[in-house]
């Protein structure tokens, strides 16, 4: 390792960039969610803090920050003091390897071209995929340390469908990662450059990560684990101020995540539509349009479908979205060969 | 800056194992078994870790696949559902605790102590068999190539412990 | 090969009682008891029928093998199908023919429960015993050895006393000690031989050939070993002195014919291992143990005799007896010369006839009054006139009377361990005064005392009778044979005499030489020089 | 990457055998949707892939090394996997009819039964410490499965997790053991950690050694040797009857393949690091065998300590570790699949419906009933004794005349007088049988399956005990091609 | 980087907590989890000796191990399961009806 000062100064600051998006983007997205749905529904959504609601989520932001901590009596103190970090900081660390953009020099900045992600492993989507999977503890924990029934329940059920939903998605990515040849992200969005979006080859597990990304993330229609009127608000309806905060933080940010994958892997990353190269728009902003064209098919979803029972989300997940998902490989597999 | 290189190279290990070595501990020890398994996830994280310092990247992600990602929860979802409101704390030992213990640090101690005097030369100057185009790659050709016994037994392996598990687990249709 | 007969009529001697066994399993029902023990005695007297002609075809001028068979059995190891006799095996061999079928003869009606297991176990036993004495394989041997313990067992377990269970799990768990014992001999020496001669091989006459190599070359601690497993392994079943308390358990709680068997034949099986196997083979090593085992001997024949003297119990007084006798058997062999093993074989038929019978006799009374007790008889010779005689033969035979079996072979073993060492036979005369004053008081008690009511009583029954004539059938083979050994031996020691030389020689190499010597010296009186080899050695 | 290819593909015709057991094992697991009841079917399809396994394995090409030496097809690998289908074969008739009395399905039993039969198939042939690990543990984790397959039965259940948790344990020690062997050498494979070994420096050398310690740690529980031992009672007593004539005889062997296949061959050279603890953990596995034997109610009680006993005898061929010791090792081996499977079968017999006939007191009188089982029975008791003429006696003659010739004589003293001890708790069953009260009529019938069972072992245990010649002919030659 | 020895002390340690663990603890989840310390601890020697020898049959290795550890807790934790069905407890103190 060759611990030299713009190798330890460049990340770092590029980590504070990352950092300070996500939350912006957080932020952002609780706001569009609000908007973007009620729109969706014929209505207006937040209108009263600040010109057209904008200043909603700030608002939401300090309410939640300044309210009480409440800690179950019978609860884990341990426990729940950990599940919510261990929510939040997976979903955060795997920001390290996504690829906002090409190569870039910030304008002429630095005398070496840099990537534009914080971090570029030979690894990285194995990489996503291992650090994301931590990231269900904080679901079972929480639910667990809160020694009550529904956040239990909540807890065991988002942290079944999760598991059973990363198999087909980890298979879904296998396909491009069998394209591309590689499990670098940068490297997946440069095979893609060369040839056409994964999207396009890979249409069928395209489809399965998207329906999986929604699963991963436990929002509608899979949003099961919060069924309010079954169980109250799922693993963490005991959790409440700062905590309940990291964790409402932790699943936008891993739907930003999913987002990203999803761009990097299928849609081509910073690349530009094809066709529109001539628009000279920076990479990062076709990064950012396109994951911000994933994450308003989340609303969408939310808007638009019913929530699926239970046994047939889980149904639906061994016994389809694995065997297509399976095919999917063999069929890359054998096209590759 | 420099001192800061061979901290890194040099006592981040130390604080790795150690800091394994601490949440091992807790694995054994905690009277929780939810406690326990926080451990054992912690202790996977750093052992992950370790294999990331020792040029395993491919096998660091892999730790965390498996362990984090698979076997964990499942211990996870076996306490919840087995362990919850049992008075499992009544005797957290066997009667024979001290002896056990008693043995088991005599034979570490020993073979520890044997293990630190190994005269196991320089560490090697270059790794280049092991990083050659990334870890992945390599013991992707290794394993493909001479492990591909291996690595068909275990595929039916893992077949094996699908069928026993549905097995195991499923209720009985009684006819 | 060498068989004057050209047929294999050991095989059949051997085979013939499990044939029949195999027949009579198969083809006759349990109830049928009449059927199966006439023909298990059919067979049975048949099997001594076809065993008789090798007495009169046995070549006594040599001391080799005779009527051999030989035939691949496992080629990998060497081990073959051979068997064959000599004279030592000959009368062994007929002595089990003549009890088997006694003994068949003698449970017709003691046994009353299944009969059919009974008898074929019977037949069974008869085979593994024969198998031992003709067997010229090591490794046949052993396996006729080990298969004889299985039926002997079932006998003792099934029709045996109230203590049958402990008794027969005793008796084969110290057998069978003893015979893996020998068994870690014999496939030392297995391996040894191949070592030496590059031959795969369990052929007994092999190893007697490798015997001088062994005692010049083979390391001391070896030959010491091998010699001990040996003497172990066989002094169980003999049994010798420590060895020997399996014995009474056996006996008591075995049937008569069991029992029968047991005296009569499966004793014989140990001092036949002696001097088939232990002698020839390790004669160096044997002799450096020689004091041991002789004070061994010794011991066992006073011990049994005091033991026998303080008996309540007929048949333990007997059993106890055999202790004795078969003392005396073992001085005769390790007295390692002509006349001590001469001695001792023919002692090992005066014991299977006269101990045998002596079983009998008590089973005759059990069989009436179902007690042995010597206390509950007393008199019977009144009540029971033929019986007392016949009980008053074989208590003769057995402690020795001159014109009985008993007498010849007392009188030839202490010469030939006076021969050898004069305070062994002087010793060993205080334990047959001994057996003199036990059988007797025995006798006296059982038979001159008061008749008590109760077994006038019991005799007017008819209970308690004399013998019939199925049992007087079955003492007479024994009574004619302790006459016949009494008063005309000369063919025995005839059959006897080259084989026994022969091993004298492969034990003793100058033995003779030496003797020849003396007799050279001095033409006149050989007796004289039994003191005179002291000062030559 | 079309070279490996072709070296795979030129390699296959060696796993031919395994390929079809996996085959058929995957059709008969797929007999759970097709003919969920019908036991027959399923067990005549295991029987059929049985038997074309091994039509293929002797038609593989003996003494090559394949898959870039991690496997190796030789005589002794044959003979192993002869006795494995052979136990397989007998245990899938015993299982039958006892799967089908309890109403347990057959489809996922029987595919477990030949994937375990796989596994041992690779362990057998394993030329590397991987091949060894992975399909050890393919072997085991299916026998955990089989041993808990009656999930209804708490003593099944209690069975399996003490199985399990020793076997992972062991598992773990193998893989430590491994790892320093790998270590200290530079390689996992048997051929040359062989070649290795004996020229490591001093200091690696210890280091080595501690390696080889640990596994035999590991193996002494595969084997159930002495310390090691306590699972397997347990786990007997508790598996299905089937099962445990199963576990006792097959994973057993496949484990002694292992176990003579790392230390005979890999560590031989290095035998005087071993040597003396093995032996004396063979003393104390015959002698704690033999006499916990002794008091046991429990016929498979009784027959899991034998087989710890004869597990211990076993060990005398590895400390031998003469090519006449492994011959007889593996002839020891065959005549315990006849023996003791055979007695087995006749526990299942007597228990098929109600656990009736696990106690010894239930032979109570059974030579009145059934004195032809019972005549079996006392065949096999003798075999297991170590009585001739039966085919126990040979394994006994030959495995100790092994041992003689190595100058093992304190062990083979050991063996020899724990054997006539455990003639004892052999002669309690046939005591029973023969000499204990008569209890109510209970005449058995006997299947069609349990008849072929019956007749097959006790046909090997008393013909091949009297004449046992081409059976030593077979291993012989076998064994040097 | 650090000797190689070091890293084996601390793999002999976790290996030795591991063992501790399967000995001593009465919950059969447990007992589990130390199953993995000691298939830990035996990953990392093979990490360590992989990098030491420059070889990639230790990294192999290690995948094969933690397959074979997956293998084991998912066969454990449903023998477990089976078990907590019929026994409703997870402590080994109540597996006692199998004794001779």
């Amino acid at each position: 390792m060759d611990f030299t000062m713009i190798n330890i100064v460049i990340p770092t600051v590029k980590i504070l960039i990352v950092f300070a998006v996500i939350l912006l983007s957080v932020l952002v997205m609780t706001y569009a969610e609000r908007k973007v749905i009620a729109f969706m529904q014929v209505r207006l959504g937040p209108m009263r803090v600040g010109p057209w609601g904008l200043l909603q989520p700030i608002a939401d932001a300090l309410k939640l920050f300044s309210k009480e901590d409440i800690i179950p009596t019978m609860a884990d103190k341990l426990v729940y003091f950990l599940a919510p970090t261990l929510a939040i900081v997976p979903a955060f660390l795997t920001f390290l390897v996504v690829p906002f953009g090409d190569q870039t020099t910030f304008f002429g900045l630095l005398k070496h071209p840099t990537s534009m992600a914080i971090s570029d492993f030979n690894i990285g989507l194995l990489y996503i995929l291992a650090i994301s999977s931590v990231g269900i503890y904080g679901i079972l924990l929480g639910g667990w340390s809160s020694n009550s029934k529904y956040p239990l329940l909540g807890a065991l059920r988002s942290a079944a469908q999760i598991v059973s939903y990363e198999v087909p998605l980890t298979l879904a990515l296998v396909g491009p990662i069998l394209l591309a040849n590689t499990l670098s992200m940068k490297g997946i969005v440069e095979a893609q450059a060369k040839g056409m979006w994964f999207i396009v080859p890979q249409f069928f597990g395209f489809l399965v990560y998207l329906a999986c990304a929604v699963a991963e993330t436990n929002r509608a229609p899979y949003d099961l684990p919060e069924a309010e009127q079954e169980l109250v608000a799922g693993f963490h309806t005991e959790y409440s101020g700062m905590k309940f905060a990291f964790f409402y933080l932790a699943e936008y940010a891993n739907m930003i995540v999913v987002s990203a994958i999803a761009t990097v892997v299928f849609l081509g990353g910073w690349l530009p539509v094809p066709g529109l190269a001539f628009l000279h728009i920076p990479a990062i902003i076709w990064f950012a349009l396109k994951v911000g064209f994933f994450l308003f098919i989340f609303l969408w979803l939310r808007a638009t479908y019913p929530r699926y029972r239970y046994d047939q989300l889980m149904q639906i997940g061994w016994k389809f979205f694995i065997p297509v998902a399976l095919i999917n490989i063999f069929v890359t597999a054998l096209l590759v060969l | 800056m420099e001192a800061l290189v061979s901290f890194f190279s040099h006592y981040m290990l130390y604080i790795l194992m150690g800091l394994t070595l601490l949440t091992a501990v807790g694995v054994v020890y905690s009277k929780n078994a939810v406690h326990s398994v926080v451990a054992l996830l912690l202790t996977m994280i750093l052992v992950a870790g370790i294999y990331l310092m020792l040029d395993a990247e491919f096998i660091a992600a892999v730790q965390l696949l498996v362990y984090a990602g698979g076997i964990i929860v499942l211990f996870v979802f076996m306490l919840l559902l087995v362990a919850l409101h049992k008075d499992e704390a009544q005797r957290l030992f066997n009667t024979y605790t001290v002896v056990s213990l008693g043995l088991v640090a005599f034979l570490v101690i020993v073979l520890a102590v044997v293990f630190f005097g190994m005269p196991f030369g320089p560490e090697p100057a270059t790794v280049t068999n092991i990083v050659k185009g990334g870890s992945t790659e390599a013991v992707a050709g290794t394993l493909y190539s001479t492990y591909i016994l291996p690595f068909e037994i275990a595929s039916i392996l893992l077949l094996v412990v699908m069928v026993g598990a549905i097995v195991l687990t499923k209720e009985r249709v009684k006819s | 090969m060498n068989n004057v007969l050209g047929f294999p009529i050991l095989t059949l001697v051997t085979f013939l009682p499990t044939l029949g066994a195999v027949l009579i399993a198969l083809f006759l029902k349990k109830e049928q008891s009449k059927a199966i023990k006439y023909s298990a005695f059919a067979v049975a007297f048949i099997d001594f029928l076809v065993s008789v002609p090798l007495w009169f075809y046995y070549s006594p001028g040599t001391w080799k093998m005779q009527f051999q068979e030989a035939h691949d059995w496992i080629p990998s190891l060497g081990v073959k199908y051979a068997v064959g006799i000599d004279g030592i095996s000959l009368l062994l061999i007929l002595l089990t023919t003549l009890l088997g079928f006694i003994a068949i003869l003698s449970s017709f009606k003691a046994i009353k429960e299944r009969e059919k297991e009974y008898y074929v176990l019977l037949l069974l036993l008869q085979t593994g015993m024969m198998g031992v004495f003709v067997a010229e394989d090591f490794f046949l041997f052993y396996v006729f050895w080990e298969v004889m313990l299985v039926p002997m067992y079932f006998l003792i377990g099934v029709w045996g006393g109230p203590r049958k269970l402990y008794a027969a799990i005793k008796f084969f768990l110290y057998t069978l000690a003893g015979s893996v014992l020998m068994l870690v001999a014999i496939l030392a020496l297995y391996f040894y031989n191949h070592q030496v001669t590059g031959v795969w091989t369990f052929n007994i006459q092999a190893y007697h050939q490798l015997a001088p190599y062994i005692a010049a070359n083979a390391g001391k601690t070896f030959q010491y070993l091998i010699t001990l497993a040996f003497f172990i392994g066989f002094a169980i079943k003999v049994p010798m002195f420590p060895f020997h308390t399996w014995l009474p358990d056996a006996h008591v709680e075995a049937p008569t014919a069991g029992s029968v068997i047991l005296a009569g034949v499966l004793l014989k099986m140990g001092t036949y291992g002696f001097i088939r196997f232990l002698l020839p083979i390790l004669p160096d090593a044997t002799k450096v143990f020689l004091p041991y085992f002789v004070f061994l001997a010794i011991v066992g024949i006073i011990y049994g005799a005091l033991v026998a003297l303080v008996q309540k119990d007929m048949k333990k007084l007997v059993a106890y007896s055999s202790v004795s006798h078969l003392g005396l058997c073992m001085l005769g062999v390790f007295a390692l010369n002509p006349n001590g093993i001469n001695g001792a074989i023919i002692q090992m038929i005066n014991h299977g006839v006269s101990t045998g019978a002596l079983f009998l006799i008590v089973g005759i009374v059990y069989e009436r009054k179902h007690t042995r007790m010597i206390s509950e008889y007393g008199g019977l010779s009144k009540i029971m006139p033929i019986y007392a005689v016949i009980f008053m033969l074989m208590t003769l035979s057995s402690i020795g009377l001159p014109g009985l079996n008993g007498f010849i072979g007392e009188f030839t073993i202490l010469a030939g361990a006076f021969q050898a060492k004069p305070i062994w036979a002087i010793i060993a005369t205080s334990g047959m005064v001994l057996g003199a004053a036990y059988m007797l008081w025995l006798y006296q008690r059982v038979m001159f005392n008061k008749v008590s009511d109760e077994n006038v009583e019991l005799n007017k029954k008819g209970i308690l009778s004399d013998l019939n004539g199925r049992e007087i059938a079955y003492f007479m083979p024994l009574v004619i044979a302790a006459f016949w050994i009494g008063l005309y031996p000369k063919p025995f020691f005839k059959i006897l005499e080259k084989p026994v030389n022969h091993l004298v020689e492969q034990v003793q190499p100058d033995f003779f030489k030496r003797e020849q010597v003396k007799f050279d010296l001095n033409k006149v009186k050989p007796v004289v020089h039994e003191g005179g080899e002291e000062e030559h050695e | 990457m079309s070279d490996i290819l072709t070296r795979i593909a030129a390699d296959t015709p060696l796993i031919l055998p395994e390929i079809i057991l996996v085959i058929g094992a995957t059709v008969v697991l797929f007999g759970a949707f097709f003919a969920r009841r019908n036991t027959r079917l399923i067990a005549a399809l295991t029987l059929v892939t049985l038997v074309a396994a091994a039509i293929a394995l002797f038609g593989v090409p003996l003494g090559k090394t394949g898959f870039f030496g991690l496997y190796r097809s030789d005589g002794f690998s044959l003979l192993f996997k002869v006795i494995v289908l052979w136990v397989g074969i007998l245990v899938v008739f015993i299982s039958m009819d006892y799967l089908e009395a309890r109403g347990y399905e057959a489809a996922e039993f029987f595919a477990l039964l030949l994937y375990s039969i796989v596994g041992m198939f690779f362990m057998a042939s394993a030329n590397d410490l991987l091949t060894i690990f992975i399909s050890l543990e393919l072997m085991a984790i299916s026998v955990y499965v089989m041993v808990g397959y009656f999930k209804d039965n708490e003593l099944s259940n209690e069975a399996s997790f003490k199985y399990f948790i020793l076997g992972a344990f062991s598992s773990g020690f193998f893989i430590f053991g491994a790892s320093l062997i790998y270590g200290a050498v530079g390689t996992t494979r048997i051929d040359l950690l062989a070649d290795k070994i004996p020229f490591l420096s001093g200091g690696i050398g210890v280091f080595a050694t501690i390696g080889v310690l640990f596994m035999l740690v590991a193996l002494g529980f595969k084997t159930a040797l002495f310390p090691f031992h306590q699972w397997a009672p347990d786990a007997y007593e508790g598996a299905p009857t089937p099962v445990t004539a199963f576990m006792s005889v097959a994973p057993k062997a496949a484990a002694f393949a292992i176990f003579l296949r790392v230390f005979v061959y890999a560590f031989g050279n290095v035998r005087y690091d071993w040597v003396p603890i093995l032996s004396v953990i063979a003393i104390m596995t015959m002698i704690w065998g033999n006499f916990t034997a002794i008091r046991q109610e429990n016929i498979k009680r009784m027959l899991a300590y034998s087989s710890i006993a004869h597990a211990g005898y076993m060990s005398l061929g590895i400390i031998a570790g003469t090519p006449m010791a492994i011959k007889s090792m593996i002839l020891y081996l065959v005549a315990y699949s006849f023996m003791n499977i055979g007695a087995f079968a006749i526990v299942i017999i007597l228990s098929r419906k109600d656990g009736y006939g696990e106690k010894i007191n239930d032979f109570n009188g059974l030579a009145h009933t059934n004195p032809l089982l019972a005549a079996i029975m006392l065949v096999f008791m003798l075999s297991l004794a170590g009585i001739p003429p039966t085919i126990g006696f040979f394994g006994k003659f030959y495995l100790f005349g092994a041992a003689i010739n190595s100058g093992l004589y304190l062990l083979v003293t050991v063996a020899l007088a724990t054997s006539v001890a455990s003639l004892y708790y052999y002669f309690r069953v046939v005591k029973a049988m023969y000499l204990g009260d008569m209890p109510a009529k209970r005449t058995v019938s006997l299947t069609l399956s349990e008849k072929v069972t019956v007749f097959l072992t006790a046909f090997g245990t008393l013909v091949v005990g009297i004449y046992p010649t081409p059976l030593f002919e077979f291993i012989k030659t076998t064994f040097l091609r | 980087m650090i000797p190689v020895t070091h890293m084996l002390v601390f793999s002999m340690i976790l290996f030795g907590i591991g063992v501790t663990g399967v000995l001593i603890r009465r919950n059969a989840l447990i007992m589990l989890m130390s199953l993995e310390l000691m298939m830990n601890a035996a990953n990392i020697n093979l990490i360590v000796f992989a990098r030491q020898l420059d070889s990639l049959a230790g990294q192999v290795f290690a995948i094969f191990v933690m397959c074979v550890a997956a293998s084991e807790v998912a066969i454990g934790l449903a023998i477990i399961a089976a078990l907590f069905k019929n026994k409703e407890t997870v402590q080994i103190d109540y597996l006692n009806d199998l004794k001779g």
